[in-house]
């Protein structure tokens, strides 16, 4: 009777897990150590973690991992306090403890060193815009090539002033610290400037309310330096909604209704593209479009007349302007895309022809 | 005065805003967090104000005015009033009402009621639309006019073919090529443009940050 | 068939009819769904900002007399006002100032850590690359596809010698990419449509359960 | 140019300046008539779908199966017929379901499709033990936030995140409790998303506690989910309107091969047909357009 139950008992014993192992989280804001040990070679159901402060008494659970996990992060250990961890398999039966890993205790880093690729990608890459943006400034002349689509703007605009009939101008869907709304607005001072000019009505609808205010603002601005303040009608531009597809039922209402003979659909665009495009196309109008919203692309190739595919979009803006601080930084980015192909040719060769671990290195 | 100082906000919190991605200490994670969680969603909430103003006025101008289809703005501007005080004082969970009752026997009107029951539908079949949409503009636009057109939709054509059940038993090795072109040449077009698209946001903010690039205080570059 | 008694369900059948009624043209219903869309999507808007932000970030804890750095901020917020006051209107470019600094800040490490840096890891071509002989010519093809069309992208040069080739590769590579994406998402927004009918045939007119 | 000849090209001709409407009309038309009258194409399943089918329908009998309500009616479409098949499949082979929520919004929806599937169980139960009891057989726990806390927390206890389950039952006083503690008790976790929460699940439920994940994704997303499923990190995957038309079609076989007589509706496989005849549709277009497009092309010529 005795022994059989020991015999049972021994066969439910597994050997308890080995090597446990604590250190600090590296790159972190403390509060967490990492805990390693080799999992049981037994068939177990999971593993509890257990810490004690030193000098303490009281071992406490932390947590539990999966039964083929062999790592575990303690997070919310006190900063500069040192512990150290046994861990417990888990079993149908008696638990096996391992014996207790080294003191460790957790601190917060000021840098993290994952991010120094990063950090000298981001040197390198400004010094390109920053060096070309002076260069500009200097009076450099700067060379930028044509743009299919750009040179349809004016004949557009054009058409429409013939028509008598307005142009849409949509400045995107995004908020004001994106990069497409950024270069839309841009592109809006100008097309906002030869409306001014011919006298061709403008309306420009807007999803988020700053990014309203300042195209407000620049048309105001644009009328004012084509010599027609007077042109400029507060109603010109407004807000609608911020409710994505409230937004494209008013300007598909817009579109139907004004009948526009030109929309510019350029900016930040989602699932609405092709709701905005097809029905702009079904209105007959000529339309523009332009985004760095990747996925919406397809759309906007297939339903409109032009469009500006992605890193177009930003030349567009220093394309019309000629401003020269947009042309140098269009420069530099020229230069940064270089090195950025010279990097993916001689990293393949490095890491192909030598051997060399350049993907460990980024 | 009117110009510098949004610049110098814009270059400090700017600076703040990238240096802190690479510093995990709490110090400046705890600053980076009431940042995001508190300041930047105070102040968006505040701005709703603008366009609310904005889309009042507009609609009041064209009843005024007596635009084409003014009576249309009252819609507008009773549903904004009637669904903002339903939503104000009847409250935003059903199991915290507010001061407002929002139901009479059995009919609710609470916001999360109107939510469900007529923004949802009408988002959802403004979206629907796309199903439409999407045949005509293939309809109209997929025509082997010159070679890129051509290459546009042969592609577009292959991935269709393969979603279809039936192609699997026609043309079996049909599928897979769709999910290659997906997986291969798609992939390969969308990360070259990325990286410029990429570029283009960092050349973008940066000039932003510098006060190079002065677009958004309206008014143009200068 | 068994027809909804619900007002609601009716309600947001007829708001569907009305917007698919666009479809044939433009016309006083969809008119209709349209207005009222919009305003009930502000007046959401409005008790959103409100309950959900306002509410819990400011007014709760700083009437407990907690996070009181919270009451300068708010003042900068309601500096948006200013923008109906017109000599004063210029004080809006102070939150606004904030908002995109911290946009555009937050912006530059991490455009360069995310796109960039990730997806140069993936594209470089290693010996690992080649464990499996298929994967590995796939990769070279994206290592191409990709080089070729990052070229098209190049604005303050001609497209003259090697450039001209190479970024005509890239427009294949871009079409054939935007191709398959159009074919690719028809299934998907076909069952959006789809979604619809189900409300109207089924928990509107109950002809399918 | 003869007589014939010029009826044709009036034809083509007039095919390319077709109006829109008449598109418009034919995916209507093609849409509603299968919703309305079905046909089922039996759908073979792809890999992904089988693996997960297989997973669920041989893990240990007292693994229970989790699924995460992480879409909101938007999505409803393409995902619910998902939820309502993994429902089906763990009540027909008497395994245990816990169901949560990451979105407020889905609440309704978990709600929504535990009370059918329950429904259509008990209906036809004669015993105790044929029939599918809220407490002993599912719980439904309900929402809470942020999901961090929550995927982080299940994997020591579940009570401890929801205290009270979605009807307001102490968690703690529930049968089922006992059976399902925490991730250690779950076969598989499925996560049922119209957004990016099962790249969530992954890493924090499973990198943390390494509960198998499954995941249910919309047709658009599921493209950025492959490498996820060659990694392993993904069980298996459903992928939009035909993943869950798959999986209704393996629990039909499966169903039908035990010599059950339960028949169950299939609103996915049905979708499924109006999706294959719009898709044709769509694809027969692009051949008139084209072929419209030489014909008068080289009569112009």
């Amino acid at each position: 009777m005795l022994t059989g139950l020991l015999a049972a008992l021994a066969l439910l014993a597994v050997t308890p897990p080995a090597g446990v192992s604590a250190t600090d989280r590296p790159n972190d804001g403390g509060r967490a150590v990492i805990v390693t040990w080799t999992c049981s070679p037994d068939p177990v159901t999971g593993y509890r973690i257990l810490r004690q402060p030193e000098g303490g008494e009281a071992w406490d659970t932390v947590g539990f991992t999966g039964p083929r996990l062999a790592r575990f992060v303690d997070e919310g250990t006190p900063d500069g306090v040192s512990h150290r961890y046994r861990v417990l398999a888990l079993t149908e039966g008696e638990p096996a403890e391992s014996g207790p890993s080294g003191y460790a205790a957790s601190r917060p880093q000021w840098f993290n060193t994952d991010y120094i690729p990063a950090l000298i990608f981001t040197f390198i890459f400004a010094f390109f815009i920053l060096y070309f943006v002076r260069q500009a400034r200097r009076g450099a002349k700067l060379f930028i090539r044509r743009i299919a689509g750009l040179d349809a703007v004016e004949e557009a605009i054009g058409r429409a002033t013939e028509m008598g009939r307005p142009i849409l101008y949509v400045p995107g869907l995004s908020s004001i610290d994106d990069v497409a709304t950024i270069a839309s607005i841009n592109i809006l001072g100008e097309v906002a400037k030869r409306t001014a000019k011919f006298g061709t009505p403008l309306i420009v609808p807007n999803r988020d309310p700053i990014v309203y205010t300042v195209a407000r603002e620049t048309v105001k601005q644009s009328y004012t330096e084509a010599g027609r303040p007077d042109a400029f009608s507060q109603d010109m531009v407004f807000y609608v909604a911020d409710q994505q597809f409230a937004y494209a039922a008013a300007v598909d209402g817009i579109m139907t209704r004004e009948k526009p003979a030109t929309n510019f659909l350029i900016g930040m665009f989602w699932a609405e593209s092709l709701i905005l495009a097809e029905t702009g196309a079904t209105s007959g109008a000529v339309q523009i479009a332009g985004t760095d919203a990747i996925s919406q692309l397809p759309f906007f190739i297939t339903a409109c007349d032009y469009t500006l595919i992605g890193e177009e979009l930003y030349a567009a803006s220093a394309y019309l302007s000629r401003e020269p601080v947009l042309l140098g930084a269009i420069k530099g980015q020229d230069y940064s895309k270089a090195l950025i192909l010279g990097l993916i040719i001689v990293g393949t060769l490095l890491a192909v022809a030598f051997g060399v671990p350049v993907i460990d290195l980024l | 005065m009117k110009r510098q100082l949004p610049l110098l906000i814009v270059l400090v919190v700017g600076i703040f805003a990238s240096v802190a991605f690479f510093i995990p200490h709490p110090i400046v994670r705890s600053v980076d967090e009431v940042f995001r969680n508190d300041v930047l969603r105070i102040i968006a909430a505040f701005s709703l104000v603008l366009g609310v103003g904005s889309i009042l006025r507009h609609h009041f101008i064209k009843i005024k005015r007596k635009a084409e289809h003014w009576p249309f703005s009252y819609i507008t501007l009773v549903a904004l009033f009637v669904s903002a005080v339903i939503g104000l004082f009847g409250g935003i969970d059903p199991s915290r009402p507010g001061i407002l009752p929002t139901q009479v026997g059995g009919f609710s009107f609470h916001i999360q009621t109107l939510f469900s029951n007529m923004m949802v539908p009408l988002a959802a079949t403004m979206f629907a639309l796309l199903a439409f949409f999407m045949a005509s503009a293939a309809y109209r636009a997929f025509r082997a006019r010159n070679f890129e057109a051509t290459l546009l939709l042969v592609a577009a054509f292959i991935l269709m073919l393969g979603a279809v059940p039936l192609t699997r038993i026609i043309i079996p090795p049909l599928p897979d090529f769709a999910e290659w072109i997906l997986a291969v040449p798609n992939t390969a077009a969308k990360r070259g443009i990325q990286f410029g698209v990429s570029l283009g946001m960092f050349a973008t903010s940066l000039k932003i940050l510098l006060g190079i690039e002065r677009g958004w205080l309206g008014g143009g570059g200068s | 068939m068994n027809i909804s008694t619900d007002p609601w369900v009716w309600i947001a059948a007829i708001l569907t009819l009305a917007v698919f009624s666009f479809l044939y043209r433009e016309n006083p219903f969809y008119r209709f769904a349209e207005h009222l869309f919009v305003g009930i999507a502000n007046g959401y808007a409005i008790t959103f900002y409100w309950h959900r932000i306002l509410v819990p970030y400011l007014f709760n804890p700083v009437s407990h007399g907690q996070k009181l750095y919270l009451i300068p901020i708010a003042i900068v917020g309601m500096l948006y006002f200013t923008r109906f006051i017109p000599k004063i209107s210029w004080l809006v470019r102070f939150p606004i100032a904030i908002a995109l600094g911290y946009g555009a800040g937050a912006n530059i490490p991490r455009s360069i850590d995310a796109n960039i840096i990730q997806q140069l890891k993936a594209t470089i071509i290693t010996r690992a690359s080649f464990a499996d002989w298929q994967q590995g010519i796939w990769a070279v093809i994206i290592l191409i596809g990709v080089i070729c069309t990052i070229s098209y992208f190049f604005f303050s040069t001609e497209r003259k010698g090697i450039i001209k080739p190479v970024s005509y590769v890239g427009i294949v590579f871009i079409m054939v990419g935007f191709g398959a994406s159009f074919g690719y998402t028809v299934m998907a927004r076909i069952s959006l449509f789809i979604g619809r009918l189900q409300f109207l045939l089924g928990d509107w007119l109950g002809l399918i359960k | 140019m003869t007589a014939p000849d010029a009826v044709r090209n009036g034809f083509w001709d007039r095919l390319q300046r077709i109006d829109r409407r008449w598109i418009y009309a034919v995916i209507w038309l093609v849409v509603m008539v299968p919703l309305i009258l079905p046909f089922n194409i039996k759908p073979t399943a792809m890999p992904p779908v089988s693996r997960l089918f297989s997973h669920i329908d041989t893990m240990p009998e007292e693994k229970a199966l989790v699924i995460s309500i992480d879409y909101t009616p938007d999505t409803q479409a393409e995902l619910h017929p998902m939820t309502i098949a993994l429902l089906r499949h763990a009540f027909v082979t008497g395994r245990r379901v816990g169901m949560l929520a990451t979105s407020v919004y889905g609440l309704g929806l978990g709600e929504e499709a535990l009370r059918q599937v329950a429904a259509e169980f008990n209906e036809k139960a004669a015993t105790h033990e044929d029939s599918v009891i809220n407490g002993e057989d599912y719980v439904f726990w309900g929402w809470s936030t942020p999901f961090v806390t929550v995927m982080l927390g299940m994997g020591e206890r579940i009570t401890n995140v929801f205290p009270v389950d979605y009807y307001g039952v102490a968690t703690e006083s529930l049968p089922i409790t006992s059976r399902i503690k925490n991730y250690s008790d779950i076969g598989i976790l499925m996560s049922v998303a119209g957004s990016s929460v099962p790249l969530s699940w992954v890493a924090y439920a499973q990198t943390q506690f390494d509960v198998r994940i499954g995941c249910g994704a919309t047709a658009v997303s599921a493209a950025d989910y492959y490498t996820y499923l060659n990694s392993g990190q993904f069980t298996g995957m459903l992928a939009g309107m035909r993943g869950a038309a798959e999986y209704e079609q393996l629990l039909a076989d499966k169903l039908a091969t035990a010599g059950s007589k339960l028949t169950l509706r299939r609103k996915a496989t049905e979708a499924m047909s109006s999706q294959t005849t719009a898709h044709i549709a769509i694809i027969v277009f692009i051949v008139f357009g084209n072929i419209g497009y030489f014909v008068t092309r080289r009569r112009k010529s």
